[in-house]
């Protein structure tokens, strides 16, 4: 018997499977408690929204520090512009994503389960609301459902919480994380949509789940979402979206945190948390972009190093303000041609941004901005002046 | 906006040195400490001061302790407050003892 | 070994005011936009009044002292 | 004991202890502008507003005692403490009491600011712009008898130089590089309102 997977079932686009239908298939839900944590530490499931931390060591920190009054979040606030798998996930499987919430809210001890969906992912926010009122009463007195801003930063897991506090989605100061002092001060899970679901299959069978959803985005012919079996090299999940649609340079891998691979040395990596993570690498949360080489990429990294500045919650000067730099310098180069001096500020500035903010967000930035300019090291360095190409 | 990201700070190593800095410092918090004791000097001294100017500036009837208090004794809000019209004290002797204590104040 | 001092940022709290550079140049330099940037590690026996002292002026209150050794449970 | 001198201990005290309020209120008017230069770092103007502050409260302490014990005025402990509860001047005397009532629950909030967090400090030392204008009108009110031209001159100089921090700190706005930024950005994300 072949290990199921997550989009198992009818086909996604008939929309939302039913609770019944998803009964039928997969049979009674299992009880959480600390078999299951100890289980998910074995699997070393790791989580899907981005970070990758492994939710065995999560579970058991929070139940550590539950006394029975945790609070479980499902993050689906899916923040990051190319990632469509967390929507895709609650349009087509909500049910899947609700087991495991209730798994871990039974494990940790929860006494709430807040349900994030992100602003604007309309068909997301009505199935999820559906399939909660296709529980049980108990589920169902246990969860609520609330909607993220649409902002880069909404889906890091301080935010979530103060979103649900306070309903004003910003990162708040760490430490405390989350795990220890979250949700009006109780220990408190935040957890992916996709993670979730992962756990309602591995608590069925017991055994590790062996696919996982990618994002193919970019130039390739059908993108979309796409659940691939892990350890698929990144050519054949790219060939999944039909394969590029033109001669392509170089793959963005993991999102606007993740990092850029030249097409070569991209195209035979495994899709697989651990294996990426052995080259240092990181899968994220799933984007796979593909560049075109016909698209210049100091253009393009300008643009997205814009965007990720503009995103900045204004709460930490060094993040605000260093990245207002970052991208400005991004663009000077891009716009009026490569400068040494705009170069060397580059790296200084980066070098001070790096940890200087309350959450990853300058971290990250920097991480994505220092990838770009070691693959594209000869475009930033000869960068002719041109404008930007109309994008 | 004091938006600074601009081509003045690329030269923008720091000029002053550590030590430049600790100097700087050491130098301001001498300074802190002096302006805190001239202040607290003059204070003690604007007391005694401004004391005296009172009993130099008010005019009036020198009147004792000895009034003051059966004053006191009997007093209504009336009477007290008339009481401290009447009170005004003798002048020079007054103003000259008040710096003496302000001093060893 | 228990007073091993840690001098952290709150960087939401930090509103760029610099009197810790000031206060405690051995330890702290801002950055480019005038944020403070903490040098890591311990804080030496000579300095701790010093930076205790940065800690009660920062208007903000956003800097603090922090043993060391939860810091390192915390990291691991 | 000598009563006048008591007296005159208790008006200069007094004078003085104003003149170190403003000094206190347009030094940390100062330090919120961010003033400095080469020789004057922004920790310096927050020193001293604090050891002023102290010493403000010796000042008050004298002024005070001194008032009480003056068999004089008849006032009595009850008065320092409790507003208007004078015989001796109530009104003018009661917004003394409040004033130094209001001082004292600034500058001992600010002795414990690690303790209560930021923003409850914040919040009661927002009191001082009620404490200071009690405190000069409690001089107004208590302290022109005859020598008021050299009060009155005193009273000025100060009311002139807290007014003028005042207004300018009106004037300049927020004087945190993100401020504008930072509030737009809570804008976008805040839903409270929704739910």
């Amino acid at each position: 018997m072949s290990t199921p997977r997550l989009l198992d079932g009818p086909n996604p686009s008939m929309g939302p499977e039913r609770f019944a239908a998803h009964a039928r298939r997969l049979g009674p839900l299992p009880k959480g408690g600390h078999g299951l944590i100890d289980l998910l530490g074995h699997t070393g499931l790791t989580g899907r929204g981005g970070a990758g931390f492994p939710v065995g060591l999560k579970w058991k920190a929070v139940a550590a520090a539950s006394h029975g009054a945790a609070v479980v979040i499902v993050n689906g606030a899916e923040g990051e512009p190319h990632s469509k798998k967390d929507r895709h996930l609650m349009t087509s499987r909500p049910h899947l994503i609700l087991d495991g919430a209730m798994l871990a809210a039974t494990s940790v001890r929860a006494k709430q389960v807040v349900i994030s969906v992100g602003e604007g992912h309309h068909a997301a926010l009505r199935s999820m609301t559906e399939a909660m009122s296709e529980r049980s009463e108990h589920d169902r007195r246990l969860m609520r459902i609330v909607t993220a801003p649409a902002r880069y930063v909404a889906g890091d897991s301080s935010a979530t919480v103060h979103l649900v506090d306070a309903g004003i989605a910003t990162p708040t100061t760490t430490p405390p994380e989350p795990h220890q002092r979250g949700v009006g001060g109780a220990a408190t899970l935040v957890q992916n949509v996709e993670t979730l679901a992962h756990i309602a299959l591995i608590a069925r069978t017991g055994a590790a789940t062996e696919s996982l959803l990618v994002t193919v985005a970019g130039a390739v012919l059908t993108p979309g979402v796409f659940e691939v079996n892990l350890g698929t090299p990144l050519g054949e999940a790219v060939q999944l979206a039909g394969g590029p649609s033109e001669a392509a340079r170089a793959v963005l891998l993991g999102g606007y945190f993740g990092r850029w691979l030249d097409i070569a040395d991209a195209w035979p990596l495994p899709v697989d948390p651990h294996g990426l993570r052995e080259r240092g690498l990181s899968l994220g949360c799933g984007v796979i972009g593909i560049l075109p080489a016909r698209q210049c990429p100091v253009c393009e990294v300008a643009g997205i190093m814009r965007y990720l500045a503009s995103e900045s919650s204004a709460q930490c000067g060094p993040c605000f303000f260093g990245l207002r730099a970052l991208a400005d310098a991004c663009t000077r180069i891009a716009e009026r041609g490569t400068d040494p001096g705009d170069l060397q500020r580059l790296n200084r500035w980066s070098g001070e941004v790096q940890g200087r903010g309350a959450c990853k967000h300058p971290d990250g930035v920097v991480m994505f901005l220092q990838s770009a300019m070691k693959t594209f090291g000869d475009d930033f360095a000869h960068h002719p002046a041109h404008l930007r190409r109309s994008a | 906006m004091a938006f600074r990201g601009g081509d003045d700070t690329y030269t923008m190593e720091p000029k002053d040195t550590i030590q430049d800095r600790v100097r700087a410092r050491d130098a301001a918090m001498r300074l802190l400490n002096r302006l805190t004791a001239g202040a607290a000097v003059s204070a003690v001294v604007g007391v005694g001061l401004l004391g005296a100017i009172g009993a130099l500036t008010i005019p009036g009837t020198p009147s004792t302790a000895a009034t003051t208090t059966s004053t006191a004794t009997s007093s209504t809000s009336s009477s007290s407050s008339s009481g401290l019209q009447a009170s005004s004290s003798p002048v020079s002797s007054s103003s000259s003892s008040g710096v003496a204590v302000s001093g060893g104040s | 070994m228990t007073r091993q001092l840690e001098l952290v940022v709150d960087r939401i709290k930090c509103d760029g005011r610099g009197l810790c550079a000031e206060i405690l140049p051995e330890r702290v330099h801002l950055d480019s936009w005038g944020y403070p940037i903490v040098t890591p590690g311990a804080i030496p026996e000579h300095l701790t009044s010093l930076a205790q002292r940065a800690v009660d002026d920062c208007p903000v209150l956003a800097l603090a002292l922090r043993r060391q050794e939860i810091q390192r449970r915390r990291a691991k | 004991m000598n009563d006048t001198l008591l007296w005159y201990t208790t008006r200069g005290a007094g004078a003085v202890s104003l003149v170190l309020l403003s000094a206190v209120v347009v030094l940390g008017i100062l330090s919120v502008l961010r003033v400095q230069s080469p020789s004057w770092p922004r920790f310096l103007t927050v020193g001293l507003h604090r050891n002023l502050a102290l010493m403000t409260l010796v000042f008050l302490a004298l002024h005070i005692v001194t008032a009480v014990v003056d068999p004089f005025t008849h006032l009595g402990w009850l008065a320092a403490v409790i507003p208007f509860s004078s015989y001796y001047r109530t009104f003018w005397l009661g917004l003394g009491t409040i004033a130094f009532e209001l001082l004292l629950a600034v500058v001992l909030t600010s002795l414990v600011r690690g303790l209560i967090g930021q923003v409850a400090w914040r919040l009661v030392h927002w009191l001082t712009y009620a404490c200071w204008p009690f405190a000069v009108l409690h001089g107004v009110g208590t302290g022109t008898d005859a020598w008021s031209a050299w009060l009155f001159t005193l009273q000025a100089i100060c009311v002139v130089a807290v007014l003028a921090a005042t207004g300018y700190r009106l004037l300049a706005g927020s004087r945190d590089p993100l401020a504008r930024e930072r509030s737009s950005f809570l804008a976008a994300v805040d839903r409270r309102e929704q739910r």
